[in-house]
């Protein structure tokens, strides 16, 4: 119990720590580096709630494959560190920081008395001794088929839309 | 201040906690960012937040819809990401600037 | 394990289907012939084939509640009205997109791909059962939103409003989603009807449900351009080429409405925990529609002056939306909702078609100015113009009064008579403004203009139908107010 | 189906109009049309029988009977005279607009038509939702007639009477609702006929404002009292008079001001009773303000076209004490004014714009000595002045002093007060009179004379003969007119808290 | 003949002539239109008489002719025929009226015969008799309002018949608004009386009235009297509404004799003794109107003694005999009330046209301080003249001598009356004397004072007959109601024909305590006060010229006061309508202008604030949208969780 405190505590500041140096460093190039780092954070903790298969999609989509598109995009642009990293406006940036702090504040002063599980019967129910990757297999192709199908044409239309948003006037590969 | 006890018993509201700090971080980038890739950092970042959040239920409902559910959400993230850069991309050669205070045109 | 679905279900998802395939093939041409543009008329044809089939399927399977994919897509009759809604406005602004300058261009092809998969998106919101269906289906079409107009050739804000509504509406579905997972950690089910079952218990002892619940809704809200969620409407609006702008101010509308009545049957508004919320939720459409209506009083872009009526719409939505979801004679409120939705959706296509056709560049924003002496030159639009503008300041016989009238009558049924009376202070308010561009097309005289506008046949024809549609069905709304009432009493 | 004939031919002659080439037989056309729709309205005096108390000439067919919204037609006394005022005045009005409308002939004429058509079935409605429906669609052509062919300040004018008539009649509206689902609670079904709204039995709580009667009463009584309208929500009136163009000044102040009286009577009086009676000393009031008041600032207008606008004001608070007088003499009174004054002001009307064509002056001070340059528009324009300002044996004398009766029995402080409206009320117009017709000629009037007649032609004789004789035969023989009123008068005086309106059958 | 056919034929004699006349406004024939219009008021006269003889018919206490045409108004119990009623009262009228309204009919064939539009003249004149026939004839109180205010109207029409005068026009128009304001008071009187009695017609109302004695002032008929005493201050120019009489006289003389002498301006005599039944029951009223009547008497005619102008200095002896009326009136003396109205009718009448004449000759002079002497030019004029001035100032045995010697009597004898009544009464008889006196002595007599260019002319026949026919009348007319007292020592003891004519038909005059010496000495009283009154107008006016400015000069003050008519007519302006007009323009601009279109301006501005407002919050930055957003949120979730 105690080794389990001390592996989420360590995480939990790794995490926060890094979070905090995506959103606060200057250079965007670090940001985006800062954020990889939090996204294994990420990852281990899946891994550490029994979300294995979760964890390596982490791992390899959003490690890998978001945060290279990211850093490409960011190399692009061929950003230097910039001066500021936040926009002006005292009372404004007061405002927003105490918004996100005290909707986090809700949120944990919620979770904190108020966490109830309801059991329910519902069909994704774990079954003891079956591969959680398995059913989360039969799930996306029976239930989830519909949305899953949907997800495809997402990704098709956000390739097509890109290329074309692209290859608009002005655009990275304009036709005129 | 919660007692040792309940510090060190590490349950679902201890990720909670966690989701809900890095949500707000990320809300915070989105937020007080100039830059606007890192605005859509700071969106992925919320993102990641809400996936913690849902595996943790998860774990703890010992059901897989928030797996399902995550894994949606990654794929759908990966293609905001996408959309996202292609905007960012399509901004800056129209403005040269990624800074979100050049775009203030449309107001009133 | 049993999997439980068959053809049925592909059957009833036919519409999807049908639309995606319809995208598809002129791609594929396009493709297949080497990346060259086709002639529009034949995309927007396929475009046109596929909305034909996708309302005979609906036809085919309406009349009867079913649900496909092991009750992940319900399909009802709110569902099946909020598809024809949404066939009919794809279909509207589609028409208008073939002819707009701002979105015929080399790219139609795509154009037509991604605003026919953003109405499967919505169809898919409108049909979910799911929640997890129903975040994948909003963000399908808010993705395919956000392309679509920046790939509109009008250069000047396009890309700024897709930015800005790109962000916006990120950082909504974040915390959309981020609701969802409390309801789904507190329920232990994304699916509709296991929350909804739950609901009344969980709100009186979980706060993190409440949370969850009330963050759902602010995702919602955010679409529907709700206060404070309305921000972007107007600059989005002002920004995106008009024909999409009649797209997204109405289908998104109609989707979103599907999904919210759906939360509404519920009755969560009865719980007493949730009291405060409701009185919150009415306050906010109390602030819509007064920060809709008086907004829209100074400004200039007649597209601006729209979105924010739209939004001052949507908070009369609200009204009819809250009576369906305090219980008792919930049917009126959804009624009304539903009724309005299908007023709103023609009333703002017409007049967003109006001034589509008004337009002569890419990159026109008109104003006031632009509408002067039209109906010297134009009469016919300007009369179409008056009718539907009317029709929207809610003047009977008009479409609008009917559904202004049903709205009221349901919150006045459910002693949401202060709603009613705002709402009617609203409607003051917002007669100024509807009036403005009538005094401009009929009373001051015309200014030269420079461009000249060919005739636009389609456009033109599919805006009369509107003006007349509203004007006929205002003077018969019966028939229409009993279709919709049947379809929302299997709901509630 | 005569009274669906009535109310619908003016649409299609709106259409005819519309689709007309534009030229020279737009006018005539309108015009014989008119006159046909006025003979046939003339139907009425024999299918109408006016010793009967019931509503008669029904005609109800389910509109939205989820909420028991009819198209519910019918005829009484107390809408009879008003009926045959608008299909009366229409034909004069376009003869009157001959020459002065010379833009968009088409579209004038297709507007008046439409209103016509909208006043119309504000008399003739015995449904809430579609009295509603009328009172409001009548705004539009108003609006478009004051906006397209009105004066210089006309933008302003026309926004100005169409927001103020909309937001008082929005809060009726929420209250026709509240009054539907009152018929659902105590009946059982939804209905909206006035019929089912007089058997309502709202509760009503003395010396309280928060009780369902009380804020109904108030809800109804704000949009007819803009309409009417009553000090202080009159301002809308003399802008919109002024800017209107003649034929608009006539029909608003003859036709569309006695939607707010005749509301007054056939929705508040019967379905209210108690509220009425208890709040009716605040709008004798009013309405005595409302007199004295528009008597005053008429006297001081420089313009005279505003001037007879105060007097609309003066005269309609006379209406509206009547009313509330609450007693047969009132009301009589108040019916009877209501035509009185669409004869008189509409002729006022006229008489301005046909020297306003003239002179292109409705400055008071720009005239002078005009009855010897136009006797014989002296003449008429004197004896409506008569009419105007209620000289017995002409038809203004019968409504002010029934209404005063009236009102004197109700209460004699308002009734002593409203009596010098009958002083002002000479004040106002002989002060005028003698402004413009007396005197030495200006300047003004002998270049008008020098370029050609300033007289009545014979188009505006004939115009005008059928108000003069009018204003003598209702003055003389008021009998002829009250006759057809009186058993519905008496019938709703008599039951006026316990009323009931029967379909003929 | 039909009753029913002889009123019809009185009443729409007139009016046909009206509408002949006055469908051909613009003839200039003066003559035909003259002639169409004398003989239609002559038709009407001849109905009079027959009907006179109908009456006389009748037996003496059942002498009603009442005639109903239709229901003119009937609403609820409000039932208002359109009847006519002869009984010897309204006989004496409509005998007066048709009479001396067709002399002076005839008269304005000659006056007019100059003028532009004789047409018109003649049409209103008509019209005018119209109106007063029916205001004499009504059956009901609202057939006399009628009337009432027909006879208002025209004559507001002929005061400004030269309208192109603005002056005039003026005139007019304060007449009828003067009118107007009486007429007010009459409505109030009529909705009283109705509501309490249920009834408008005299008949009913006589049957109705409870016969007990009102004492407070708020009893129904205390206060429907008072208020119809208003209207007769209006109608028959008493104060404080006497204003308008004066002015009056801007109209051709003619109309001054018949409307602002002879008829019109009786009505509300006439009105007090046709109600006479009533009045009795309250004698508060009959307070209020005997000193009315008193005052303005004694005012009008000291007013009188200073004017220069010769129809003004007759119109203030017209207010000023009015005021007799009403004292008479107030009196409880209805027969002598109605009696001074026929005697008055006939030497007014007489001595406005006498004006008329003499204006006629002067070429529309009407300064009497630029005559002088015209005994020589106009001898006709002159002799009648002098007849009616005989008869006015009260010299036995010439009409105004009875009338107005009874009025006299009866102000002191009456229970009704007093001392102080009848002194100003008397007094008031001395002051007519004076200024009759002095009018025609610096008019026709002594040395004539007018240019050389000025060739004054007697008035052709049509003017002169009926100069003569009233003077008969003025001689004569005083002798049908000789006071008891005189007739008991005359040859032949003529009875009080005109008194018994009246008597059942008149609340009895109360009985008089008194001996017949006393009314002796107080006839001889009177009679000397006019008697030294005139000698000593004529001595100053004809024998020493500088001693009325002499006079003037010592009273300093007074005189100016009084010359410039007691400053009421600035008073009024200064109190009344310079205020009226002034709130109005506050009303307007302040209430209309700049209050209650402000408000909704306020309201606007407010709505525009907040548009403005929402504008500025609306600032295209993506960031704020989402901090509204954020803020939103939590405000939401915070409230929900409370």
């Amino acid at each position: 119990m105690i080794w389990e405190a001390i592996g989420f505590y360590s995480l939990a500041i790794f995490l926060i720590y890094f979070a905090y140096k995506t959103i606060s460093a200057t250079n965007p190039v670090h940001s985006a580096l800062y954020l990889v780092l939090t996204m294994m954070g990420l990852a281990a903790i899946f891994y550490n709630l029994g979300a294995h298969f979760i964890a390596g999609v982490q791992m390899i989509v959003y490690a890998g494959a978001v945060m290279v598109l990211f850093v490409m995009v960011l190399m692009l642009f061929d950003l230097k560190a910039e001066i500021r990293a936040f926009t002006r406006g005292m009372f404004s940036g007061l405002v927003k920081v105490m918004a996100a702090g005290v909707l986090a504040g809700l949120v944990i002063g919620s979770a904190k008395n108020s966490v109830v599980v309801v059991e329910t019967g519902a069909p994704g129910q774990m079954q003891a001794g079956v591969d959680v990757s398995r059913q989360l297999g039969i799930l996306l192709y029976t239930k989830y088929l519909y949305a899953f199908e949907l997800l495809g044409v997402l990704l098709l239309v956000v390739a097509v839309g890109v290329v074309a948003v692209s290859r608009m006037k002005g655009g990275t590969h304009a036709q005129r | 201040m919660p007692s040792a006890e309940a510090m060190l018993n590490i349950g679902l509201s201890h990720y909670l906690f966690l989701s809900a700090i890095l949500f707000s971080m990320g809300l915070i980038a989105v937020l007080m960012r100039k830059n606007v890739i890192v605005m859509l950092m700071g969106i992925e970042l919320m993102l990641n937040a809400v996936n913690l959040s849902f595996i943790a239920f998860a774990s703890q409902n010992g059901n897989l819809n928030g797996h399902i559910m995550v894994f949606f959400v990654m794929t759908i993230a990966a293609a905001e990401a996408g959309v996202g850069l292609a905007l960012a991309v399509a901004i800056y050669k129209k403005y040269h600037e990624l800074n979100i205070r050049f775009f203030e045109h449309l107001r009133g | 394990m049993q999997i439980n679905f068959g053809l049925i279900d592909v059957l009833l998802v036919s519409p999807a289907l049908a639309l995606f395939l319809a995208s598809a093939i002129p791609l594929l041409i396009k493709v297949l012939r080497g990346n060259r543009e086709q002639n529009s008329f034949a995309t927007l044809i396929y475009g046109y084939l596929g909305i034909v089939v996708a309302v005979g399927m609906t036809f085919a399977m309406m009349g009867t509640e079913r649900s496909a994919f092991d009750g992940a897509l319900v399909f009802d009759g709110v569902s099946s009205f909020a598809t024809l809604v949404i066939l009919f406005v794809t279909a509207a602004s589609l028409t208008f997109s073939s002819e707009s300058f701002s979105t015929n261009d080399r790219q139609f092809t795509e154009m037509l791909f991604l605003v026919l998969n953003c109405a499967v998106g919505m169809l898919t919101v409108a049909w979910s059962n799911d929640l997890i269906v129903t975040f994948v289906g909003i963000e399908l079409f808010s993705l395919c939103l956000y392309m679509l107009i920046a790939l509109s050739l009008e250069e000047r804000a396009s890309k700024e409003a897709a930015f800005k509504y790109f962000v916006l509406g990120s950082v909504a579905s974040a915390v959309m989603l981020y609701g969802i997972s409390f309801i789904y950690g507190t329920v232990g089910s994304t699916v509709l009807p296991e929350f909804l079952a739950a609901t009344p218990n969980l709100l009186m002892t979980n706060r993190l449900f409440l949370i969850g619940f009330i963050l759902l809704i602010v995702g919602v809200a955010f679409k529907l351009a709700i206060f404070p969620f309305h921000s972007w409407a107007p600059d989005v609006y002002q920004g995106s080429p008009t024909p999409l702008t009649a797209f997204m101010a109405t289908g998104v509308k109609a989707a979103m409405l599907a999904f919210f009545l759906r939360l509404m049957a519920a009755q969560a508004f009865t719980v007493e925990r949730f009291w405060p919320f409701v009185d919150t939720l009415q306050w906010l459409a109390a602030l819509t529609i007064l920060v809709g209506n008086v907004a829209a009083l100074r400004q200039k872009s007649l597209k601006r002056m729209l979105a924010y009526s739209s939004m001052a719409h949507s908070g009369y939505i609200l009204i009819g939306l809250i009576a369906a979801g305090i219980g008792g004679a919930s049917v009126l409120g959804a009624a009304g909702v539903l009724f309005y939705l299908f007023t709103y959706s023609l009333m703002t296509i017409g007049t967003f078609g109006v001034l589509h056709l008004l337009e002569g560049r890419a990159d026109s924003d008109l104003t006031l100015e632009d509408l002067k002496g039209i109906a010297a030159t134009k009469p016919w639009l300007a009369l179409n113009m008056t009718i539907l503008l009317v029709s929207m300041a809610g003047i009977p016989p008009t479409l609008g009064f009917f559904a202004k009238f049903f709205v009221f009558s349901a919150a006045i049924k459910q002693g949401l008579v202060w709603l009613a009376i705002w709402g009617v202070v609203g409607s003051i308010i917002s007669v100024y403004y509807y009036l403005r561009p009538i005094v401009a097309m009929y009373m001051e005289s015309a200014v030269i203009r420079q461009d000249r506008v060919e005739l636009r046949p389609l456009s033109y024809f599919m805006v009369t139908v509107m003006a007349l549609l509203v004007l006929a069905i205002g003077v018969a709304s019966e028939p229409f107010y009993q279709m919709v009432l049947a379809s929302v009493t299997v709901v509630f | 189906m005569l009274l669906s004939i009535l109310i619908f031919t003016p649409l299609l002659f709106a259409l005819i109009v519309a689709l007309m080439p534009e030229g020279k037989w737009v006018r005539p056309t309108a015009l014989v049309l008119s006159i046909g729709h006025f003979l046939l309205s003339c139907l009425l005096f024999y299918r109408f029988n006016p010793t009967s108390v019931s509503l008669q000439l029904v005609e109800r067919i389910p509109w939205v009977p989820t909420f028991g919204i009819n198209y519910f037609v019918g005829i009484d006394g107390i809408s009879f005279w008003l009926v045959l005022l608008s299909t009366f005045l229409t034909p004069f009005v376009i003869l009157a607009s001959w020459t002065s409308i010379e833009t968009r002939a088409r579209s004038f004429h297709a507007c008046l038509f439409i209103l016509l058509s909208a006043t119309l079935g504000t008399f003739l409605a015995m449904d809430a939702i579609l009295f509603y429906t009328f009172f409001e669609a009548s705004l539009i052509p108003m609006y478009f007639l004051i906006g397209v062919w009105g004066g210089a300040r006309r933008l302003y004018a026309t926004m100005k009477f169409f927001i103020y008539t909309m937001a008082g009649s929005l809060f009726m509206l929420v209250a026709i609702i509240a009054l539907i689902f009152l018929t659902q609670e105590q009946t059982g079904q939804m209905s909206a006929s006035l019929l089912d709204f007089y058997k309502l039995d709202i509760p009503f709580v003395a010396n309280s404002f928060m009780n369902a009667q009380t804020l109904l009463f108030f809800a109804f009584a704000l949009a007819f009292a803009i309409k009417v309208p009553m000090f202080p929500v009159h301002t809308w009136l003399p802008d919109a008079h002024v800017e209107a163009p003649t034929p608009g000044s006539v029909i608003l102040a003859a036709v569309m001001l006695k939607m707010g009286t005749y509301g007054f009577v056939r929705f508040v009086m019967p379905i209210f009773p108690d509220a009425m009676a208890y709040w009716a000393w605040l709008f004798m009031l009013l309405g005595v303000v409302g007199i004295v008041y528009g008597a005053l600032v008429a006297m001081v207008q420089p313009d005279i076209k505003k001037l007879v606008a105060y007097s609309s004001v003066s005269h309609m608070g006379y209406v509206i004490l009547g009313i509330f007088a609450l007693n047969i003499y009132g009301l009589t009174g108040g019916i009877y004014q209501m035509l009185n004054h669409g004869i008189s002001t509409g002729a006022l009307f006229l008489l301005v714009g046909m020297i306003y064509e003239r002179t292109h002056s409705r400055q008071i001070a720009d005239y002078g000595g005009l009855a010897k340059a136009a006797p014989i528009f002296a003449i008429v324009f004197l004896i409506v002045t008569f009419s105007s300002i209620a000289v017995p044996l002409t038809n203004g004398f019968i409504g002010e002093f029934l209404i005063l009766l009236g009102a004197f029995e109700a209460n004699r402080i308002f009734a002593g007060i409203a009596v010098l409206g009958v002083i002002l009320g000479a004040v106002y117009m002989l002060w005028a009179v003698k402004r413009v017709f007396f005197g030495e000629q200006s300047k003004l009037v002998e270049n008008a004379l020098a370029e050609g007649g300033l007289d009545l032609n014979a188009r505006e004789l004939i115009v005008l003969s059928p108000f003069v004789v009018l204003i003598f035969w209702m003055g003389l023989f008021p009998g002829d007119f009250l006759h057809w009123s009186k058993a519905s008068v008496d019938h709703l005086m008599q039951n006026r808290t316990q009323y009931e309106l029967n379909i003929e059958p | 003949m039909n009753h029913a056919l002889l009123i019809l034929t009185l009443l729409l004699c007139p009016l046909l002539g009206f509408l002949f006349n006055g469908l051909r406004f613009r003839s200039q024939n003066g003559v035909l239109a003259g002639t169409v219009a004398t003989l239609a008021v002559a038709i009407s006269f001849v109905c009079s008489i027959m009907l006179y003889v109908s009456l006389l018919q009748l037996p003496a206490d059942a002498r009603v002719i009442s005639v109903r045409f239709f229901e003119w108004i009937a609403v609820g119990n409000l039932t208002v025929p359109f009847g006519f009623l002869v009984d010897p009262i309204s006989a004496v009228m409509i005998l007066i009226i048709t009479g001396v309204g067709s002399l002076i009919h005839l008269f304005s064939i000659g006056y007019m015969s100059h003028d532009e539009r004789p047409a018109k003249y003649f049409a209103y004149l008509n019209l005018f008799l119209f109106n007063m026939l029916i205001l004499v004839l009504g059956d009901n109180l609202l057939m006399t309002f009628v009337g009432w205010e027909g006879v208002g109207l025209c004559s507001y029409l002929l005061i400004g018949f030269w309208f192109t005068d603005s002056q005039k026009a003026a005139a007019g128009m304060k007449a009828f608004v003067t009118n107007r304001i009486g007429d007010a008071g009459f409505l109030i009187g009529i909705f009283i009386l109705f509501l309490t009695f249920g009834s408008v017609n005299y008949a009913d109302l006589t049957d109705l009235v409870p016969k007990v004695v009102e004492t407070s002032w708020m009893g129904p008929m205390t206060l429907a009297t008072l208020f119809l005493f208003i209207g007769a201050t209006g109608k028959s120019a008493q104060i404080p509404l006497y204003v308008w009489l004066p002015d009056a006289m801007a109209g051709p003389t003619p109309v001054s004799a018949l409307i602002h002498a002879a008829t019109m301006v009786t009505a509300g005599v006439y009105l007090f003794v046709r109600m006479s039944s009533l009045l009795v029951l309250a004698p508060l009223t009959m307070q209020v109107i005997a000193w009315t009547g008193a005052l303005t008497a004694l005012v009008a005619a000291s007013i009188g003694m200073t004017q220069w102008d010769i129809k003004k200095v007759l119109a203030y002896s017209t207010v000023s005999q009015l005021g007799y009326m009403f004292l008479a009136v107030g009196v409880g003396a209805f027969t002598a009330a109605q009696f001074h109205l026929m005697t008055h009718a006939f030497f007014k009448a007489l001595m406005f046209l006498g004006s008329g004449s003499v204006i006629h000759a002067m070429h529309e002079e009407q300064d009497i301080r630029k005559m002088g002497g015209l005994r020589k030019y106009l001898p006709i004029t002159h002799m009648t003249f002098l007849l009616g001035w005989l008869a006015i100032i009260g010299i036995p045995p010439f009409a105004g001598f009875f009338s107005k010697d009874e009025i006299l009597w009866q102000s002191f004898a009456s229970p009704y009356g007093n001392k102080a009544l009848w002194a100003i009464g008397a007094i008031t008889a001395a002051m007519t004397a004076f200024y009759m006196t002095r009018l025609m002595a610096l008019t026709f007599w002594g040395k004539s004072r007018f240019g050389k260019d000025t060739h004054p002319h007697e008035a052709p026949p049509t003017m002169a007959i009926p100069l003569i026919v009233l003077a008969i009348l003025s001689v004569v007319g005083g002798w049908i109601g000789i006071p008891h007292v005189i007739g008991a020592v005359l040859p032949g003891h003529p009875e009080n024909y005109f008194g018994e004519w009246l008597k059942p038909y008149l609340t009895p005059a109360p009985e008089v305590h008194g001996s017949a010496i006393l009314e002796w000495s107080l006839m001889g009283v009177s009679i000397g006060l006019a008697g030294l009154a005139s000698w000593f107008a004529y001595d100053s006016y004809v024998n020493k010229p500088d001693r009325p400015k002499r006079i003037a000069t010592a009273m300093g003050g007074v005189y100016r006061v009084v010359y410039n008519k007691y400053y009421v007519d600035e008073g009024y302006f200064a109190a009344i309508i310079n205020p009226l007009i002034a709130t109005s323009k506050g009303l307007w601009l302040y209430v209309d202008v700049n209050f209650i279109d402000k408000c909704t301006y306020w309201a606007t501005d407010l709505v525009h604030g907040f548009a403005a407002f929402i504008k500025t919050v609306q600032n295209g930055k993506t960031q704020s949208y989402a901090m509204y957003m954020a803020v939103g949120i939590v405000v939401i979730v915070t409230i929900a969780l409370l």
